[in-house]
């Protein structure tokens, strides 16, 4: 099958989500001609023309709130927030507005709109990295995407655009670059579906974003030196979650690790583990479920420290390890 | 002036119709009938009633924590309001939203926000929206002037003048951001002076003026309208009662409050329409008579209404997947 | 010992810190003459005069930003946002600045400020009520404080103020009318120490803020009329969490609900029972850890919903049985 | 012009030590010797040495995303700053910033910023504080085009006037905010009539006159200081290079660029000290090799420096606990 990069996978969800309903278009800074930050919408305005693909002025509460307001009369936008961080600035537009609106009106509106955003450390200090995707699980009326290969990244996007509601979608900056296989034929992934991504029978390891690749580095590894056979559960939607796929496979393991990349304090690490205790894996739990999330530092410059910040392959090796004996 | 006879009659109506239900709801509220709290406009129904009869039905607004006028003006019932503050399953939201969210899309409002400021981004998008389907709608944008120091004025009404939004800003001067005077918030004196920093036309006008209010709203709604992109007005008013619930006003003199009140939108347009004919004492007080009546209706349909239910707590939380 | 109200510990703190040091200073919207919108600042513009109470504009970004600023520089502010709904427009100056600005400058600065705001439900539908401390114990950098009581209001007010620290200080809005014993003397309580409300040995019930209060009436009915006797721990502070007295309770209770009134889904519960989990206390665990949170939908407005929203003592009762039976 | 010659020299050498700084910079990041990406300011030396010059020492500055010039101007020393952005152990931030958040605090300057219009709030609080503590300092905020259209900037420069706080807003305009024109971002020609918006002065100079820069913020500085309360200044100015790392520039021409690098703020300058004899050319290749020079051991410095300690990874989180 052909190969392509998380780049071109998000941007081919785009492109044909585009082509498909002339209601979807996008807004953003610098997705004109520079093509976005992350340059995932390259050549969209000289397609699109500068109606659909709409470059904004540095206004991120002006380009959230824009996409709500857009949405409730009858439009599908895509904006783009060009860092995670940058979300906190338009949080309001997303958490108090968008989240609630249907609620708070009694079912009168919806809100069919996507915010896309790329997350995760690479090279650009504390500001510039962060994985915040834990806030907006904690958001009722929020769906919350974050996909790990370019298979699911196209074939989530597409089925979030599609969604009635205000959907969270999370890209990783090193996802991008990240290759893997995208048939040529039309696709849509079901939001809420987890992927188990490699199975095994020893120990659950449950990774988010990129995280899931070094959770299958880790896998190999520890099959290969070890003689642990790991199974890699992917949620690939925080909201909604896939509950059942995460509990059957620790009832099979009997021991759970969970990995990502935020801060480990406060992220998606602790519901998921809270979910798997207060369920009936409880009772085929062989180990303490171990959590290898980001330090709780801010994300450091430093290519050293961010690297000791990040969950590492080893990290992930040694928690299951932990568990396992 | 184009205003039919009819017209105006059903505007001075209109205002009664704002007052009458706020005072009816202050009541509530001061004996505990009504459990949230909540913002009455009581003393700028003109504004409310001006600019929402200068634009056509299809046309939107974005209203405020203080949007009972807007609400009704637009063309609400006012018992799916009154039945909404009452937190029944027969209101607009369903009970769900309550005053601070009251909200009917029938009429193209786009609801009130509990946020100050909140609503701005979402109308210059509903703006967008009307442009890019190629409708030839105009948003009015109703904000306070303590909305207009939050950063979301500012982002969205510089995006509307960069992309040229049919959307009509209307600032309601009420001269306080709840106990905070315009000299505390601002050090300027015609608000309107900040749409020259966007690129837009800007005026201030008399807010307790009806026939100003809905003159200047058409006037620039019909150039948003034409493409020329959004403006802003400063409609002056002032609020007669507390910001909210057991707001003991010492803020603001009673002095002060005296002399906005012989201001009264509603008095002044009544003795005009009387002094030119349009309307007769009499008259005057059958309409009276008949919104009470439509109070009175509204309060027994909003009493007499079932809560919601618990078991449907979760509905509308999210769309329910389609097919 | 004489009784206080939230509101009045709140305030007695304030004025005792203003008066002991002339750096701290308050900012916010309304906090003049007004009084706060919950009248905790009735008095203290006329005492302190307009230059240390300094009524804002309704400008979140800038109020915190400007805390951020003048903490950097020499004074000790304690800002008030009016709900905490609000933070989300001042999230940027919360968490990518004050938070981040000591580590990522080195350890050059620092910004000992203290922002106040008000959660909880209280009939006033979806924008003005949430609870989103779980948010801000994510974001390296800053404490969360979370007090219940009105000795614990005031006395880590105060550490907040004295701590070099960005704080947010949570309190409730139902908090301030609750009344409870406060001495004269002058105290501070340290952050990062829980306190047990209520000795108990069957189960551990772990509670923060107004929560503290149900889990207390909770634990009471349960002696009644079940014969269990509840532990009622209140962290008090989420950041730093005094995790070593929540797992001490569990190994000797072997038993863990945790109640807040945030949304279930997200909220510092998933945090604590997977710190819980993976500590010592695993192996002294009878039963799944429960969570007794909020719904997951936006507040409603509509009081009866509201209610329903909340965690009830009845709530709590039903997931202690659960879990001790 | 009060400005002695040495003074105007030592001008000249911090634009010179700027451009050579970051010109060195740029060639690490484009062979990966630096990793993290920055944002260059050559093209724009004027604004951040004219701005620094016509300050006290003592009086705070606060920066940007584009902030090497600034704080060299400030007083930075290169080495350090070099340090940084090798994220090594011996940089200001002991490398835990790196170029977006490069910061020297003992010169007064609060910070680089990642956030675009992130260090205007906190410009305004550094302000009040020195209000409050009775300081005659003032606060130079920069920030780009691009940030006047973030809210922060927005309630911050109300703030700031309503109190009136000793800042000068110094927007440095370059005519871009990364690939977005002007006229994509706002719908007015002149930047500065926002100040009228927030009743403080504004004024538009040409950012690449090193005099016309330091002496209006003297001027501007000074009506800050002494009570007044904030006031803006637009300096126009380009930035030569891309906005960041790996920027094809295809949003503008390579003749716009030509026509900018003909105002090249350092050469414009060095002629004007030439002509007027304060400079001679020998004494001009003097400067330039002892700039050279201080960049060489910049970098030998920030590359024998070491990398911070993993062990260390948690310090400046929090401040420690105190007694
Ligand atoms: C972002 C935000 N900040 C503060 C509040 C609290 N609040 C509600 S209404 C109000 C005053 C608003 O003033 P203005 O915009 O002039 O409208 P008015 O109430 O005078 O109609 C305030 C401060 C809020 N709801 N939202
Ligand atoms: C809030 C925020 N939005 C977007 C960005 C990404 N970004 C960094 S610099 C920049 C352009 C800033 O333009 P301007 O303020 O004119 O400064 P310049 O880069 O031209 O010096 C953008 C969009 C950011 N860092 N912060
Ligand atoms: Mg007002
Ligand atoms: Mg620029």
């Amino acid at each position: 099958m052909r190969q392509l990069t998380g780049r071109q996978a998000v941007a081919e969800a785009l492109m044909e989500e585009m082509m498909r309903d002339e209601k979807v278009f996008l807004l953003g800074e610098d997705i004109g001609i520079y093509g976005g930050a992350f340059g995932v919408t390259a050549g969209f305005i000289e397609k699109f023309g500068p109606e659909r693909v709409r470059n904004t002025p540095i206004s991120e509460a002006a380009i959230v709130g824009a996409a709500v307001g857009a949405s409730m009369t009858g439009m599908r936008p895509v904006c783009e927030i060009m860092f995670m961080d940058f979300v906190t600035i338009a949080s309001d537009q997303l958490v108090n507005q968008a989240a609630k609106l249907r609620f708070m009106f009694g079912g009168q509106a919806k809100a069919p709109m996507v915010l896309r955003t790329p997350a995760g450390a690479a090279a650009a200090g504390g500001q510039h990295t962060q994985s915040l995707e834990a806030w907006f699980t904690h958001i009722p009326g929020l769906k919350v995407v974050m996909p790990s290969t370019p298979y699911d990244l196209k074939g989530l996007l597409k089925a979030s655009i599609r969604d009635d509601n205000p959907v969270l979608f999370v890209e990783h900056k090193l996802g991008y670059g990240e290759k893997g296989e995208v048939p040529e034929e039309d696709y849509v992934i079901p939001l809420g579906v987890a992927d188990i991504k490699r199975e095994g029978k020893d120990v659950t390891i449950i990774a988010t974003s990129h995280m899931v690749f070094k959770a299958l580095e880790a896998a190999k590894y520890l099959e290969q030196k070890e003689g642990i056979d790991a199974e890699v559960v992917d949620p690939r939607t925080l909201v909604p979650l896939d509950i059942d796929t995460i509990v059957n496979s620790v009832c099979k393991t009997g021991r759970a690790v969970i990995v990502h990349e935020a801060c480990e304090r406060g992220g998606v690490g602790g519901e998921i583990a809270a979910r798997i205790i207060d369920s009936r894996a409880f009772d085929y739990l062989d180990a303490p479920i171990k959590r290898v999330g980001g330090l709780n530092i801010p994300v450091p410059y430093c290519p050293v420290l961010e690297k000791a910040y990040i969950p590492s392959v080893e990290k992930i090796v040694k928690a299951v390890k932990e568990v396992v004996y | 002036m184009q205003l039919s006879k009819e017209t105006q009659i059903k505007m001075y109506e209109d205002m009664l119709k704002i007052r009458a239900f706020e005072e009816q709801v202050d009541e509530f509220i001061s004996r505990g009938a009504i459990t949230g709290t909540t913002h009455l406009c009581i003393g700028q129904e003109a504004v409310a009633v001006g600019a929402c009869y200068a634009i056509r039905h299809d046309d939107y607004i974005a209203s405020t924590h203080r949007g009972h006028g807007h609400c009704i003006a637009k063309g609400a019932q006012i018992d799916k309001m009154m039945a909404e503050l009452f937190g029944k399953e027969t209101g607009y939201c369903k009970g769900r939203g309550g005053s601070l969210h009251i909200v009917d899309m029938s009429t193209n409002n786009l609801g009130a926000n509990g946020i100050v400021g909140g609503g701005i981004p979402i109308a210059v998008g509903a703006a967008l929206s009307v442009k890019m389907q190629k409708q030839d709608k105009v948003v009015v944008c109703f904000f306070g002037d303590g909305a207009m120091n939050q950063g979301a004025f500012h982002e969205a009404a510089n995006l509307a003048s960069v992309w040229k939004l049919p959307v009509v800003f209307l600032c309601e001067n009420n001269q306080y951001g709840m106990s905070t005077p315009l000299n505390e918030a601002f050090n300027i004196k015609d608000l309107s002076i900040r749409a020259e920093g966007y690129g837009m036309e800007g005026i201030t006008i008399d807010g307790n003026d009806l026939l100003e209010v809905y003159q200047t709203v058409k006037d620039f709604a019909e150039k948003a309208r034409s493409g020329e992109g959004p403006n802003l007005i400063v409609a002056e008013t002032y609020r007669w009662k507390g910001h909210s619930k057991s707001d003991p006003r010492k803020y603001r003199t009673r002095e002060e409050e005296q002399e906005w009140m012989k201001k009264d939108p509603i008095a002044a347009f009544e003795k005009k329409l009387i002094k030119e004919g349009i309307l007769s004492e009499q008259k005057a007080e059958e309409i009276k008579e008949k919104v009470e009546k439509i109070i009175e209706d509204a309060v027994k349909y909003a009493q007499e209404s079932p809560y919601p239910s618990v078991e449907n707590i979760t509905d509308y939380v999210y769309v329910e997947e389609e097919a």
